[in-house]
């Protein structure tokens, strides 16, 4: 089994390349020019963070229920890839923001959200770090990454719940999306292409973690072997 | 003597692995009630992570576990809160299992702790804190017994007491299992020693 | 029923090991009270300022030195402890409810002990305050609960003070918002119901993930 | 020579420890992090508010946390260890500045990690930056040394975590001041002279402190 | 054996106390170079107590205490830190003291541990933690060896260290206070055994 398979690459490539030639090819915003281009980074990377956690929340429930490990390293699969969009989405949108907003950062309710909810999840990875026993840290991770997903429909609300710069929900909402629909091809193109890069990351890093357990779980020696009797002869005759 | 049919615990194939390295490797074991079971082995031979699994404190990773309860176990380092008193520790103990407050100070009493019973635990020697720990199988009764080194830090007129502690469950028709060093004392103490090698039991050479 | 009577009897026992170390009241209070005098010095002392930001700041430090509170070294089970009440056959919900309730009586004491410190440092306006009665608790049942599952989820391991505070303390932000915001709308005479229902929400949340993680989370070394 | 040795080795290993358990710098620094980003979720997010209290709160920060890091499990030496040391022919001095040496240097760490977060947060005035390169080793140092005395002098006691820092909390007032005022001071164009002497007089007298108190501070139960 | 005139320590009415209660009460010993001395006691009699004390840890409120150096106490509990593993456990030893090493890589290997040279002390059973805090001698060679309760825990081959272990200090002409509740494995090891009672000790009658 290779890290990263064949075809899936292949098609991420394919798909990236088309989202790209649709983000340039797309009308640049009436007011913000071409910065606006970043949406189709920023966007993908936003909502992929989302279905991250949302992987790892469904993988901690199947865990509580089946306790199969496979479950436990989707979960934490996931969840790393997860945090790696979030910060994608963090960072893009903090240069997305200096020159719309005029700060790299605002106490804008979706930004701080998005920042906690990035922390939570570290604090998820920190946790599986300092939980040596597979046992132990797959019960934990799995209580933690139950809990821990009540951060994403927060963020998700947080426009809503108060009133605030960033932009509302556009495409995710009932009804017809408020958005130019050239514009909304372009997104949905390279929100198709970044699930393909999504899909690679998780698949890569499950096969790591796989790998990584049947390293473990090959029969080593016995914890006692490393025991044995003292060695007494010639030691001490020296003196 | 009431002997039983049904074993008090039962241990078949099993495999523990403690923080990804492999203790037990296929163990299989039974302690039949009313039994003495002596258990010997090197030092990291897997001892006390077999009374643990007999506990049902650690789960096996394959293999099945199957014990009767009540179960107590006296680890090598004892399970007292350490800023309350002696009497405080064993009235808690008393109260999780729904008993008199009377019955922690009998068994502190048992144990000649009774001047030290508003001692903190943190203020007392390291065998006061060893008997402290064993009057706890005065007061929760278990009908598994499972001793580790048990006579760590006793001293001479104590030591005596962990006889009298198997004495009891045995009388009660439970079983315990005794882990010591001390070949002597295992064979003395119990009905049947075994020996914790390669991840497995098998009978022991008493000398 | 007896489960019950362990849960108080665990409370009990949490209790009176505060009051032999004294760590939470007598130390960890202290500590906040500094915490909210370093502030003026740091930022200057600029009266109008500090009546702004002086309730937002008592809500941090209860915060961040609360779940410090519920932390405490007093609060932590020793392996052999944990093995002991397993075998005392308490389930594993039960010790960490008993927990929860005693370090959400412990918060409730460090708030109102921190109360007056803030007040005297900062002066904020007196608008809404009567509020603080059903928020204080709110608060302090809250972080109990949430500080207590950080307690078990890092239980055992290294730097657990630290670790565990991480975990918890971004999903105790709606408290942080409701406690701020309830007695500020209460001053602008809005009814504060929704934030009191939102930190309801927190506490129920957290309570119903003790309730069902508390199983999965012991275990014995 | 020999004594210099026993130090470098001391604070080699307390790194070691720290390395593993991660403790202040996988585990503190988020947890300072998050005290930043609390803080305009309390008392609003007014921005120029913000860029006026930013330099002021991530001192606070670093003071109050970086006690914690100086404070860290991984550096308590149990009363068998201390024994072992004294028996080796460590002194207690060069136990204790061994440690101290190992916690300046996690504190510097510490707050160069959280520089660009606060930077990134409050946005402050960039005038007198390049002051920061001095008063940063300052308080690393100040604090390291103060928190390994409040380390010592609360050893063996319950609350360890929380006691010392209010033990040397109103010894840090002084650096707190300087490290806030050296560079406001230089932003308006003054030499910000006096308040780095302040701030080195303090590391001095903690330095002293440590020389003269350690062998006090030392017993073994 | 180089017998020599000056002690290996002596105590002269010593009393002390520990949190204000009264441990030792008028106590007087000399132990002799090139000997060794066994401790025994009831559990609270003060035995650790005094090993400390000999250690020059915890310092008399009245009463004198001599003592010639280096000086190796092993407790109750180990000394290491558990984070670490055994080998960097006793290669700080080693450094500590100003040796290479190497030493400590063979100090495990005497101990029969070398195998588990690079496991973290938290994760050794209670045995190798044991033996691992004995292994601490063979590197600092002290010529006060203070051992409370030595055999705690060692296993059937390995508590023919001890017998080594003392044997080396008797060889190098240093002392040891041998601390132990059992009185044959004190009577075969000791040259000397005292009793501790009541705060004072008296030469004991052994059985
Ligand atoms: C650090 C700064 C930023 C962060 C952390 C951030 C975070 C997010 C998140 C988490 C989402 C997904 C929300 C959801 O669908 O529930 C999102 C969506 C979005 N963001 Fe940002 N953002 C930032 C800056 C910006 C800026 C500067 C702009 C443009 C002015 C922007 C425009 C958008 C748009 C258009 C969406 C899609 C909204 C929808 O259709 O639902 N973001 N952002
Ligand atoms: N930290 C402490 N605080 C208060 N009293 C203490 C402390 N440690 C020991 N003591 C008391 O001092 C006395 C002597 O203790 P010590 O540990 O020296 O006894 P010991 O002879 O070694 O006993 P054991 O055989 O149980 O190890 C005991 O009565 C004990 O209660
Ligand atoms: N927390 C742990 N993490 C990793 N390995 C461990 C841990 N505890 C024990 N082990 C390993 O498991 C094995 C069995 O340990 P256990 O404590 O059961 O041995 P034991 O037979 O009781 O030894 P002893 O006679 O020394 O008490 C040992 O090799 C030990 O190194
Ligand atoms: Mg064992
Ligand atoms: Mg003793």
């Amino acid at each position: 089994m290779t890290l990263f398979g064949r075809r899936l690459p292949i098609i991420a490539a394919v798909l990236l390349a088309v989202g790209l030639v649709a983000g340039l090819v797309a009308p640049p915003d009436r007011i913000q020019g071409n910065l606006q281009r970043l949406m189709y980074v920023h966007v993908p990377a936003a909502w992929l963070a989302f279905l991250g956690f949302a992987i790892t929340f469904g993988a901690s429930l199947a865990w509580l229920w089946r306790r199969k490990p496979r479950y436990d390293r989707l979960a934490a699969s996931a969840a790393e890839v997860g945090v790696f969009f979030t910060g994608l989405a963090i960072v893009l949108g903090s240069v997305w923001g200096k020159p719309v907003w005029g700060v790299w950062w605002t106490w804008d309710p979706r930004l701080v959200t998005t920042a906690l909810m990035f922390f939570v999840y570290l604090g998820y990875l920190a946790l599986r770090r300092a939980t040596l026993d597979p046992l132990v840290r797959a019960r934990r991770a799995a209580v933690f990454g139950v809990l821990a997903f009540v951060q994403v429909p927060i963020v998700h609300m947080s426009v809503l719940w108060w009133r605030s710069l960033h932009q509302p929900p556009t495409v995710l909402k009932p009804g017809d999306p408020t958005i130019d629909h050239s514009m909304l091809a372009a997104l949905l193109v390279n929100v198709l292409a970044f699930t393909a890069v999504f899909a690679l990351f998780v698949r890569a890093r499950v096969r790591l973690a796989v790998a990584q357990d049947e390293e473990d779980t090959l029969p080593g020696p016995l914890a006692g072997d490393v025991v044995t009797a003292p060695r007494l002869e010639g030691v001490s005759r020296d003196e | 003597m009431h002997l039983q049919l049904s074993p008090q615990a039962e241990l078949t194939d099993v495999h523990v692995d403690v923080q990804r390295t492999s203790v037990l490797r296929g163990l299989d074991l039974v302690v039949a009630a009313g039994e003495v079971l002596g258990l010997i082995g090197a030092n990291g031979s897997g001892k006390s992570t077999l009374l643990n699994v007999l506990a049902t404190l650690i789960p096996p990773v394959a293999g099945t576990v199957q014990v009767r309860g009540p179960v107590a176990l006296l680890g090598h380092a004892p399970a007292l809160y350490s800023q309350l008193t002696l009497r405080e520790n064993l009235q808690f103990v008393a109260r999780m299992t729904g008993r008199d407050d009377a019955v922690a100070d009998a068994a502190l009493a048992t144990v000649g702790l009774a001047a030290a019973a508003d001692r903190r635990a943190d203020r007392c020697s390291h065998g006061m804190r060893r008997r402290a720990d064993l009057a706890r199988v005065f007061v929760t009764k278990p009908s598994l017994l499972l001793l580790d080194e048990v006579h760590t830090g006793l001293d001479v007129t104590s030591a005596a007491l962990v006889d009298h502690v198997v004495d009891g469950v045995r009388r009660r028709g439970g079983a315990c299992v005794v882990v010591s060093h001390d070949r002597d004392q295992v064979a003395r103490l119990t009905d049947r020693v075994v020996e914790l090698a390669a991840g497995r039991v098998a009978p022991a050479v008493v000398a | 029923m007896t489960a019950w009577r362990q849960l108080v009897e665990i409370a009990r026992k949490d209790l009176r090991l505060e009051a032999r170390s004294g760590e939470a009241l007598l130390v960890t209070t202290p500590f906040g009270a500094v915490a909210l005098l370093f502030v003026p010095l740091a930022v200057g002392t600029d009266t109008p300022l500090l009546r702004g930001i002086g309730p937002g700041l008592y809500w941090v430090v209860v915060l961040l030195f609360g779940l410090l509170v519920t932390l405490r070294t007093s609060a932590v089970d020793t392996p052999p402890q944990i093995a002991l009440l397993r075998l005392c056959g308490v389930h594993s919900v039960v010790r960490l409810a008993g927990r929860a309730a005693a370090s959400a009586l412990l918060l409730l004491a460090f708030e109102l002990l921190l109360v007056p410190v803030a007040v005297a440092l900062y002066d904020p306006a007196p608008h809404g305050w009567p509020w603080l009665l059903v928020v204080l608790p709110l608060v302090a049942a809250g972080l109990g609960l949430l500080g207590t599952l950080a307690g078990a989820l890092a239980q055992g391991l290294d730097g657990r003070t630290t670790l565990g505070p991480v975990l918890v303390l971004p999903l105790a932000v709606p408290l942080l918002l409701g406690a701020t915001q309830a007695p500020a709308a209460a001053a602008l005479g809005h009814a504060p119901w929704p934030w009191l229902l939102l930190m309801l929400t927190v506490d129920l949340i957290a309570a119903l993930a003790l309730l069902l993680g508390a199983p999965h989370l012991e275990e014995v070394a």
